[in-house]
Protein backbone atom coordinates (compact mmCIF):
# COMPACT_ATOMS: atom_id res chain seq x y z
CA UNK A 1 0.00 0.00 0.00
CA UNK A 2 1.24 3.47 -1.07
CA UNK A 3 3.91 2.67 -3.47
CA UNK A 4 2.75 5.23 -5.83
CA UNK A 5 4.00 6.40 -8.82
CA UNK A 6 4.99 10.25 -9.65
CA UNK A 7 6.24 10.55 -13.10
CA UNK A 8 6.98 12.81 -16.03
CA UNK A 9 8.14 11.11 -19.00
CA UNK A 10 8.73 11.93 -22.55
CA UNK A 11 7.37 8.04 -23.46
CA UNK A 12 3.47 6.94 -24.67
CA UNK A 13 1.80 6.29 -21.59
CA UNK A 14 -0.97 3.62 -21.52
CA UNK A 15 -3.49 2.49 -18.44
CA UNK A 16 -3.17 -0.73 -17.83
CA UNK A 17 0.52 -0.74 -16.87
CA UNK A 18 0.03 2.07 -14.37
CA UNK A 19 -3.73 0.08 -12.99
CA UNK A 20 -0.86 -2.78 -12.68
CA UNK A 21 1.68 -1.27 -10.91
CA UNK A 22 -1.45 0.02 -8.00
CA UNK A 23 -2.33 -3.79 -7.63
CA UNK A 24 -2.28 -5.50 -4.04
CA UNK A 25 -4.40 -8.14 -3.19
CA UNK A 26 -7.16 -6.13 -0.78
CA UNK A 27 -7.65 -3.56 -3.99
CA UNK A 28 -10.93 -3.77 -4.94
CA UNK A 29 -11.66 -1.01 -6.91
CA UNK A 30 -9.39 1.42 -9.04
CA UNK A 31 -10.60 4.88 -11.45
CA UNK A 32 -8.31 6.29 -13.75
CA UNK A 33 -8.19 9.80 -15.52
CA UNK A 34 -7.50 9.95 -19.03
CA UNK A 35 -6.85 13.19 -20.37
CA UNK A 36 -6.53 13.27 -23.85
CA UNK A 37 -5.03 15.77 -26.91
CA UNK A 38 -8.59 16.90 -27.90
CA UNK A 39 -8.56 18.58 -32.13
CA UNK A 40 -10.18 21.65 -31.07
CA UNK A 41 -9.97 24.02 -28.40
CA UNK A 42 -11.97 27.73 -28.04
CA UNK A 43 -12.31 27.67 -31.47
CA UNK A 44 -9.47 27.17 -32.82
CA UNK A 45 -7.99 24.09 -34.50
CA UNK A 46 -5.60 22.25 -33.28
CA UNK A 47 -2.45 20.99 -34.79
CA UNK A 48 -0.37 19.37 -32.16
CA UNK A 49 0.33 20.66 -28.13
CA UNK A 50 4.01 20.69 -26.75
CA UNK A 51 4.12 20.08 -23.21
CA UNK A 52 7.07 21.22 -20.85
CA UNK A 53 7.48 20.42 -17.57
CA UNK A 54 10.31 21.55 -14.71
CA UNK A 55 10.40 17.66 -13.93
CA UNK A 56 12.88 17.59 -10.56
CA UNK A 57 9.62 19.82 -9.31
CA UNK A 58 6.80 18.53 -10.97
CA UNK A 59 7.20 15.03 -9.71
CA UNK A 60 7.59 16.31 -6.21
CA UNK A 61 4.16 18.10 -6.72
CA UNK A 62 2.50 15.12 -7.73
CA UNK A 63 3.77 13.05 -4.92
CA UNK A 64 2.36 16.69 -2.79
CA UNK A 65 -0.73 16.09 -4.89
CA UNK A 66 -1.70 12.15 -3.75
CA UNK A 67 -0.43 13.24 -0.02
CA UNK A 68 -3.18 15.63 -0.17
CA UNK A 69 -5.68 13.56 -1.76
CA UNK A 70 -5.04 10.73 0.77
CA UNK A 71 -4.84 12.41 3.75
CA UNK A 72 -8.58 14.34 2.94
CA UNK A 73 -9.54 10.36 1.78
CA UNK A 74 -7.92 7.65 3.76
CA UNK A 75 -9.71 4.79 1.90
CA UNK A 76 -7.20 5.54 -0.69
CA UNK A 77 -5.20 2.87 -0.84
CA UNK A 78 -2.12 3.80 -3.57
CA UNK A 79 -2.00 6.83 -6.42
CA UNK A 80 -0.14 7.02 -10.10
CA UNK A 81 -0.06 10.05 -11.73
CA UNK A 82 1.79 10.30 -14.60
CA UNK A 83 2.24 13.12 -17.41
CA UNK A 84 3.97 12.70 -20.07
CA UNK A 85 5.91 15.48 -21.78
CA UNK A 86 7.28 16.58 -25.32
CA UNK A 87 5.10 16.97 -28.73
CA UNK A 88 1.34 15.15 -28.71
CA UNK A 89 -0.51 14.48 -31.37
CA UNK A 90 -4.53 14.63 -31.24
CA UNK A 91 -5.79 11.89 -29.49
CA UNK A 92 -2.53 10.87 -27.30
CA UNK A 93 -2.60 10.45 -23.93
CA UNK A 94 -0.85 13.74 -21.92
CA UNK A 95 -1.95 12.67 -18.24
CA UNK A 96 -2.95 9.54 -16.30
CA UNK A 97 -4.16 9.50 -12.84
CA UNK A 98 -5.29 6.59 -11.09
CA UNK A 99 -6.56 5.57 -7.85
CA UNK A 100 -7.12 2.54 -5.45
CA UNK A 101 -9.24 1.25 -2.39
CA UNK A 102 -10.79 -1.61 -1.41
CA UNK A 103 -13.93 -0.37 -2.16
CA UNK A 104 -15.21 2.84 -4.50
CA UNK A 105 -16.66 4.85 -1.81
CA UNK A 106 -14.95 8.09 -1.96
CA UNK A 107 -12.58 7.23 -5.25
CA UNK A 108 -14.56 9.56 -7.79
CA UNK A 109 -14.56 12.93 -5.81
CA UNK A 110 -10.64 12.45 -4.86
CA UNK A 111 -10.07 11.43 -8.32
CA UNK A 112 -11.96 15.24 -9.49
CA UNK A 113 -10.06 16.93 -6.90
CA UNK A 114 -6.84 14.70 -7.88
CA UNK A 115 -6.77 16.17 -11.41
CA UNK A 116 -8.05 19.70 -10.80
CA UNK A 117 -4.97 19.62 -8.40
CA UNK A 118 -2.42 18.99 -11.47
CA UNK A 119 -4.16 21.90 -13.64
CA UNK A 120 -3.49 24.23 -10.44
CA UNK A 121 -0.02 23.85 -9.08
CA UNK A 122 2.45 21.02 -11.07
CA UNK A 123 4.69 23.41 -12.62
CA UNK A 124 3.68 21.56 -16.14
CA UNK A 125 3.37 23.88 -19.27
CA UNK A 126 1.05 23.41 -22.45
CA UNK A 127 1.81 25.45 -25.99
CA UNK A 128 -1.25 24.77 -28.44
CA UNK A 129 -0.25 25.03 -32.06
CA UNK A 130 -3.43 25.93 -33.84
CA UNK A 131 -3.39 26.28 -37.82
CA UNK A 132 -2.96 29.87 -37.73
CA UNK A 133 -0.39 30.63 -34.52
CA UNK A 134 0.52 29.08 -31.15
CA UNK A 135 0.31 30.13 -27.21
CA UNK A 136 0.97 28.80 -23.77
CA UNK A 137 -2.12 27.79 -22.40
CA UNK A 138 -3.05 27.73 -18.72
CA UNK A 139 -6.29 27.19 -16.77
CA UNK A 140 -5.99 29.86 -14.49
CA UNK B 1 26.54 35.07 -4.75
CA UNK B 2 25.59 33.03 -7.79
CA UNK B 3 21.97 31.94 -8.52
CA UNK B 4 20.94 29.36 -11.40
CA UNK B 5 17.75 30.49 -12.58
CA UNK B 6 15.80 28.02 -14.77
CA UNK B 7 12.93 29.36 -17.02
CA UNK B 8 10.06 27.51 -18.44
CA UNK B 9 7.50 27.69 -21.49
CA UNK B 10 6.67 31.59 -21.98
CA UNK B 11 9.31 32.63 -19.63
CA UNK B 12 11.94 30.32 -21.40
CA UNK B 13 11.05 32.13 -24.86
CA UNK B 14 11.63 35.07 -23.16
CA UNK B 15 14.74 34.76 -21.98
CA UNK B 16 15.79 32.89 -24.80
CA UNK B 17 17.67 30.22 -22.73
CA UNK B 18 16.54 27.52 -20.42
CA UNK B 19 19.19 28.38 -17.50
CA UNK B 20 21.06 31.60 -16.34
CA UNK B 21 23.59 32.20 -13.71
CA UNK B 22 22.66 35.03 -12.19
CA UNK B 23 25.15 37.11 -9.43
CA UNK B 24 23.23 39.26 -6.28
CA UNK B 25 24.00 40.69 -3.14
CA UNK B 26 24.39 38.42 -0.44
CA UNK B 27 20.77 38.71 1.58
CA UNK B 28 18.90 39.08 -1.63
CA UNK B 29 15.59 37.79 -1.63
CA UNK B 30 13.06 36.07 -4.68
CA UNK B 31 11.94 39.77 -5.00
CA UNK B 32 15.12 41.00 -5.56
CA UNK B 33 16.18 38.87 -7.75
CA UNK B 34 12.89 39.14 -9.69
CA UNK B 35 13.65 43.26 -10.24
CA UNK B 36 16.91 42.18 -11.83
CA UNK B 37 14.90 39.58 -14.21
CA UNK B 38 12.35 42.19 -14.43
CA UNK B 39 15.25 45.48 -15.70
CA UNK B 40 16.74 42.74 -18.30
CA UNK B 41 13.57 41.10 -20.01
CA UNK B 42 10.69 43.51 -19.20
CA UNK B 43 8.50 41.77 -21.29
CA UNK B 44 8.58 38.85 -18.23
CA UNK B 45 6.34 41.47 -16.07
CA UNK B 46 3.40 40.33 -17.81
CA UNK B 47 3.16 36.87 -17.22
CA UNK B 48 2.22 36.47 -13.96
CA UNK B 49 5.21 34.35 -12.70
CA UNK B 50 5.53 32.89 -9.36
CA UNK B 51 9.12 31.77 -8.15
CA UNK B 52 10.60 28.80 -6.72
CA UNK B 53 13.40 27.76 -4.62
CA UNK B 54 14.69 24.80 -4.65
CA UNK B 55 12.17 23.21 -6.49
CA UNK B 56 9.73 24.30 -4.14
CA UNK B 57 6.92 27.50 -4.91
CA UNK B 58 8.82 30.61 -2.88
CA UNK B 59 6.90 33.77 -1.56
CA UNK B 60 8.92 37.12 -2.55
CA UNK B 61 10.20 37.27 0.52
CA UNK B 62 12.44 33.84 0.43
CA UNK B 63 15.62 34.70 1.05
CA UNK B 64 18.07 33.20 -1.63
CA UNK B 65 21.87 31.50 -0.54
CA UNK B 66 24.61 31.12 -2.76
CA UNK B 67 24.04 27.82 -5.49
CA UNK B 68 20.24 28.10 -4.69
CA UNK B 69 18.37 27.01 -7.95
CA UNK B 70 15.36 29.79 -8.51
CA UNK B 71 12.90 28.73 -11.13
CA UNK B 72 10.15 31.10 -13.24
CA UNK B 73 6.96 29.75 -13.11
CA UNK B 74 4.67 30.95 -15.27
CA UNK B 75 0.86 29.92 -15.17
CA UNK B 76 0.84 26.41 -15.59
CA UNK B 77 -0.77 24.05 -18.06
CA UNK B 78 -0.43 20.58 -17.35
CA UNK B 79 -3.39 17.92 -17.39
CA UNK C 1 -19.77 9.80 -30.82
CA UNK C 2 -21.70 7.42 -29.37
CA UNK C 3 -20.72 4.16 -30.92
CA UNK C 4 -20.92 2.51 -27.33
CA UNK C 5 -18.99 -1.28 -26.16
CA UNK C 6 -21.89 -2.74 -23.76
CA UNK C 7 -20.28 -6.61 -23.29
CA UNK C 8 -20.43 -9.07 -21.17
CA UNK C 9 -17.39 -11.55 -21.96
CA UNK C 10 -15.23 -14.86 -20.16
CA UNK C 11 -11.97 -13.38 -21.53
CA UNK C 12 -9.63 -11.40 -19.29
CA UNK C 13 -10.32 -7.37 -19.78
CA UNK C 14 -7.87 -4.64 -20.23
CA UNK C 15 -8.38 -0.76 -19.89
CA UNK C 16 -6.43 0.35 -23.09
CA UNK C 17 -8.23 -1.10 -25.59
CA UNK C 18 -11.84 -0.17 -24.55
CA UNK C 19 -10.00 3.54 -23.86
CA UNK C 20 -8.94 3.12 -27.48
CA UNK C 21 -12.42 2.23 -28.93
CA UNK C 22 -14.03 5.36 -27.30
CA UNK C 23 -11.46 7.96 -29.29
CA UNK C 24 -12.07 10.44 -31.27
CA UNK C 25 -10.57 13.66 -32.47
CA UNK C 26 -12.91 15.94 -29.98
CA UNK C 27 -12.55 13.76 -27.05
CA UNK C 28 -10.37 15.60 -24.09
CA UNK C 29 -10.89 13.72 -20.87
CA UNK C 30 -11.66 9.72 -20.21
CA UNK C 31 -12.44 8.60 -16.59
CA UNK C 32 -12.40 4.62 -16.10
CA UNK C 33 -13.91 2.54 -12.78
CA UNK C 34 -12.27 -0.85 -12.72
CA UNK C 35 -13.68 -3.65 -10.39
CA UNK C 36 -10.88 -5.87 -8.83
CA UNK C 37 -11.74 -9.27 -7.22
CA UNK C 38 -10.36 -8.59 -3.25
CA UNK C 39 -8.77 -11.04 -1.21
CA UNK C 40 -11.30 -10.70 1.91
CA UNK C 41 -14.48 -9.67 2.18
CA UNK C 42 -16.70 -9.15 5.32
CA UNK C 43 -13.84 -10.57 7.35
CA UNK C 44 -13.78 -13.99 5.34
CA UNK C 45 -10.80 -14.77 3.24
CA UNK C 46 -11.78 -15.13 -0.43
CA UNK C 47 -10.39 -17.95 -2.71
CA UNK C 48 -11.96 -17.01 -6.00
CA UNK C 49 -14.85 -15.62 -7.41
CA UNK C 50 -17.66 -17.09 -9.37
CA UNK C 51 -19.89 -14.69 -12.29
CA UNK C 52 -22.57 -15.29 -14.15
CA UNK C 53 -24.87 -13.42 -15.93
CA UNK C 54 -28.04 -13.57 -18.48
CA UNK C 55 -25.82 -12.26 -21.14
CA UNK C 56 -28.81 -11.39 -23.94
CA UNK C 57 -30.38 -9.01 -21.18
CA UNK C 58 -27.10 -7.98 -18.93
CA UNK C 59 -26.09 -6.47 -22.74
CA UNK C 60 -29.27 -4.42 -23.10
CA UNK C 61 -29.25 -3.27 -19.54
CA UNK C 62 -26.35 -1.96 -19.65
CA UNK C 63 -26.54 -0.19 -22.64
CA UNK C 64 -29.55 1.16 -21.12
CA UNK C 65 -27.39 2.38 -18.13
CA UNK C 66 -25.42 4.33 -20.59
CA UNK C 67 -28.32 6.30 -21.98
CA UNK C 68 -29.00 7.16 -18.61
CA UNK C 69 -25.88 8.52 -17.27
CA UNK C 70 -26.17 10.24 -21.37
CA UNK C 71 -29.52 11.75 -20.79
CA UNK C 72 -28.75 12.72 -17.25
CA UNK C 73 -25.06 14.29 -18.52
CA UNK C 74 -25.66 15.35 -22.10
CA UNK C 75 -21.53 16.63 -22.09
CA UNK C 76 -20.88 12.81 -22.13
CA UNK C 77 -19.31 11.57 -25.78
CA UNK C 78 -19.44 8.06 -25.47
CA UNK C 79 -19.91 4.61 -22.60
CA UNK C 80 -18.29 1.28 -22.30
CA UNK C 81 -19.35 -0.81 -19.88
CA UNK C 82 -18.20 -4.51 -20.11
CA UNK C 83 -18.08 -7.15 -17.40
CA UNK C 84 -16.17 -10.37 -17.29
CA UNK C 85 -18.33 -13.80 -16.71
CA UNK C 86 -16.05 -16.90 -15.43
CA UNK C 87 -14.24 -17.82 -12.53
CA UNK C 88 -11.90 -14.67 -11.34
CA UNK C 89 -8.99 -14.88 -9.31
CA UNK C 90 -7.61 -12.77 -6.29
CA UNK C 91 -6.52 -9.23 -8.98
CA UNK C 92 -8.16 -10.07 -12.12
CA UNK C 93 -10.62 -7.29 -13.60
CA UNK C 94 -14.62 -8.18 -13.26
CA UNK C 95 -15.75 -4.83 -14.93
CA UNK C 96 -14.26 -1.76 -17.05
CA UNK C 97 -16.44 1.57 -17.02
CA UNK C 98 -15.42 4.10 -19.26
CA UNK C 99 -16.91 7.72 -20.07
CA UNK C 100 -15.66 9.86 -22.35
CA UNK C 101 -16.11 13.85 -22.78
CA UNK C 102 -14.87 17.06 -24.92
CA UNK C 103 -13.77 17.94 -20.72
CA UNK C 104 -13.04 16.76 -17.63
CA UNK C 105 -16.65 18.44 -16.33
CA UNK C 106 -19.50 15.74 -14.91
CA UNK C 107 -17.58 12.63 -16.08
CA UNK C 108 -16.24 12.10 -11.96
CA UNK C 109 -20.12 11.88 -10.83
CA UNK C 110 -21.42 10.03 -14.29
CA UNK C 111 -18.65 7.57 -13.44
CA UNK C 112 -20.10 7.19 -9.85
CA UNK C 113 -23.82 6.45 -11.23
CA UNK C 114 -22.87 3.75 -13.76
CA UNK C 115 -20.73 1.68 -11.57
CA UNK C 116 -23.51 1.77 -8.82
CA UNK C 117 -26.35 1.44 -11.22
CA UNK C 118 -24.44 -1.62 -12.23
CA UNK C 119 -24.53 -3.06 -9.45
CA UNK C 120 -28.10 -2.04 -8.87
CA UNK C 121 -29.72 -3.57 -12.19
CA UNK C 122 -27.31 -5.60 -14.13
CA UNK C 123 -28.82 -9.58 -14.13
CA UNK C 124 -25.07 -10.37 -13.34
CA UNK C 125 -24.30 -12.47 -9.89
CA UNK C 126 -21.22 -13.06 -7.70
CA UNK C 127 -20.53 -16.12 -6.07
CA UNK C 128 -17.52 -15.61 -3.39
CA UNK C 129 -15.80 -19.00 -2.53
CA UNK C 130 -14.07 -18.20 0.61
CA UNK C 131 -11.60 -20.59 2.15
CA UNK C 132 -14.79 -22.17 4.36
CA UNK C 133 -17.73 -22.08 2.53
CA UNK C 134 -19.64 -19.78 -0.56
CA UNK C 135 -22.54 -17.88 -1.19
CA UNK C 136 -23.72 -15.84 -3.86
CA UNK C 137 -23.74 -12.22 -3.10
CA UNK C 138 -25.48 -8.55 -3.71
CA UNK C 139 -25.13 -5.32 -2.47
CA UNK C 140 -28.65 -4.94 -2.45
CA UNK D 1 -48.88 -22.48 -23.52
CA UNK D 2 -45.01 -23.64 -23.40
CA UNK D 3 -42.79 -21.06 -21.71
CA UNK D 4 -39.13 -21.22 -21.26
CA UNK D 5 -37.80 -20.01 -17.89
CA UNK D 6 -34.59 -19.77 -17.41
CA UNK D 7 -33.00 -19.56 -14.13
CA UNK D 8 -29.09 -17.93 -13.02
CA UNK D 9 -27.36 -18.14 -9.96
CA UNK D 10 -28.67 -19.32 -6.63
CA UNK D 11 -32.17 -20.25 -8.70
CA UNK D 12 -30.55 -22.27 -11.02
CA UNK D 13 -28.75 -24.19 -8.31
CA UNK D 14 -32.15 -24.59 -6.91
CA UNK D 15 -34.06 -25.37 -9.84
CA UNK D 16 -31.30 -27.73 -10.48
CA UNK D 17 -30.71 -26.86 -14.12
CA UNK D 18 -30.41 -23.94 -16.61
CA UNK D 19 -33.75 -24.03 -18.16
CA UNK D 20 -36.96 -25.49 -17.59
CA UNK D 21 -39.98 -26.04 -19.89
CA UNK D 22 -43.22 -25.00 -18.29
CA UNK D 23 -46.98 -25.78 -19.29
CA UNK D 24 -49.12 -22.49 -18.24
CA UNK D 25 -52.92 -21.83 -18.84
CA UNK D 26 -53.63 -19.18 -21.96
CA UNK D 27 -54.07 -15.34 -19.95
CA UNK D 28 -51.51 -16.63 -17.40
CA UNK D 29 -49.39 -13.84 -16.14
CA UNK D 30 -45.85 -13.94 -14.50
CA UNK D 31 -47.27 -13.99 -10.93
CA UNK D 32 -48.93 -17.45 -12.56
CA UNK D 33 -45.30 -19.00 -13.26
CA UNK D 34 -44.13 -17.84 -10.21
CA UNK D 35 -46.67 -19.68 -8.17
CA UNK D 36 -45.77 -22.75 -10.31
CA UNK D 37 -42.65 -22.56 -9.65
CA UNK D 38 -42.80 -21.28 -6.22
CA UNK D 39 -44.66 -25.02 -5.92
CA UNK D 40 -42.45 -27.15 -7.53
CA UNK D 41 -39.23 -25.41 -5.96
CA UNK D 42 -40.49 -24.06 -2.93
CA UNK D 43 -36.77 -23.03 -1.64
CA UNK D 44 -37.05 -20.42 -4.74
CA UNK D 45 -39.52 -18.32 -2.66
CA UNK D 46 -36.76 -17.29 -0.13
CA UNK D 47 -34.89 -15.66 -2.86
CA UNK D 48 -36.69 -12.36 -3.24
CA UNK D 49 -36.42 -12.98 -6.93
CA UNK D 50 -37.49 -10.82 -9.68
CA UNK D 51 -38.72 -11.75 -13.17
CA UNK D 52 -37.79 -10.49 -16.41
CA UNK D 53 -39.87 -11.55 -19.80
CA UNK D 54 -38.20 -11.75 -23.11
CA UNK D 55 -35.14 -10.48 -21.36
CA UNK D 56 -36.31 -7.42 -19.83
CA UNK D 57 -37.87 -6.42 -16.24
CA UNK D 58 -41.95 -7.37 -15.99
CA UNK D 59 -43.90 -6.89 -13.17
CA UNK D 60 -46.23 -9.68 -11.56
CA UNK D 61 -49.28 -8.65 -13.25
CA UNK D 62 -47.53 -9.11 -16.47
CA UNK D 63 -49.53 -11.72 -19.37
CA UNK D 64 -47.37 -13.73 -20.25
CA UNK D 65 -47.48 -15.44 -24.28
CA UNK D 66 -46.74 -18.73 -26.00
CA UNK D 67 -42.93 -19.15 -26.52
CA UNK D 68 -41.92 -16.17 -24.23
CA UNK D 69 -38.83 -16.83 -22.19
CA UNK D 70 -38.73 -15.97 -18.21
CA UNK D 71 -35.79 -15.47 -16.29
CA UNK D 72 -35.44 -15.91 -12.96
CA UNK D 73 -33.51 -13.15 -11.52
CA UNK D 74 -32.31 -13.25 -7.87
CA UNK D 75 -30.62 -10.25 -6.33
CA UNK D 76 -27.69 -9.26 -9.09
CA UNK D 77 -24.28 -8.76 -8.01
CA UNK D 78 -22.42 -7.45 -10.61
CA UNK D 79 -19.23 -4.66 -10.20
Amino acid sequence: MGKGRYEITPDPLAVDPIVAQLADPAMGAVVTFVGVVRCETGGREVRYLEYEAYPEMAEQVLKQIADEVRGRWPEIRDVAIVHRVGRLEIGETAVVIALSAAHRGQLFDALHTAIDRVKEIAPIWKKEVWTDGEAWRSEQ
Amino acid sequence: MRITVKCFASSREIVGQHELVIDVRVGATVADLRDVLFETYPRLIDLRLRFAVNAVYAAQEVELHAGDEVACIPPVGGG
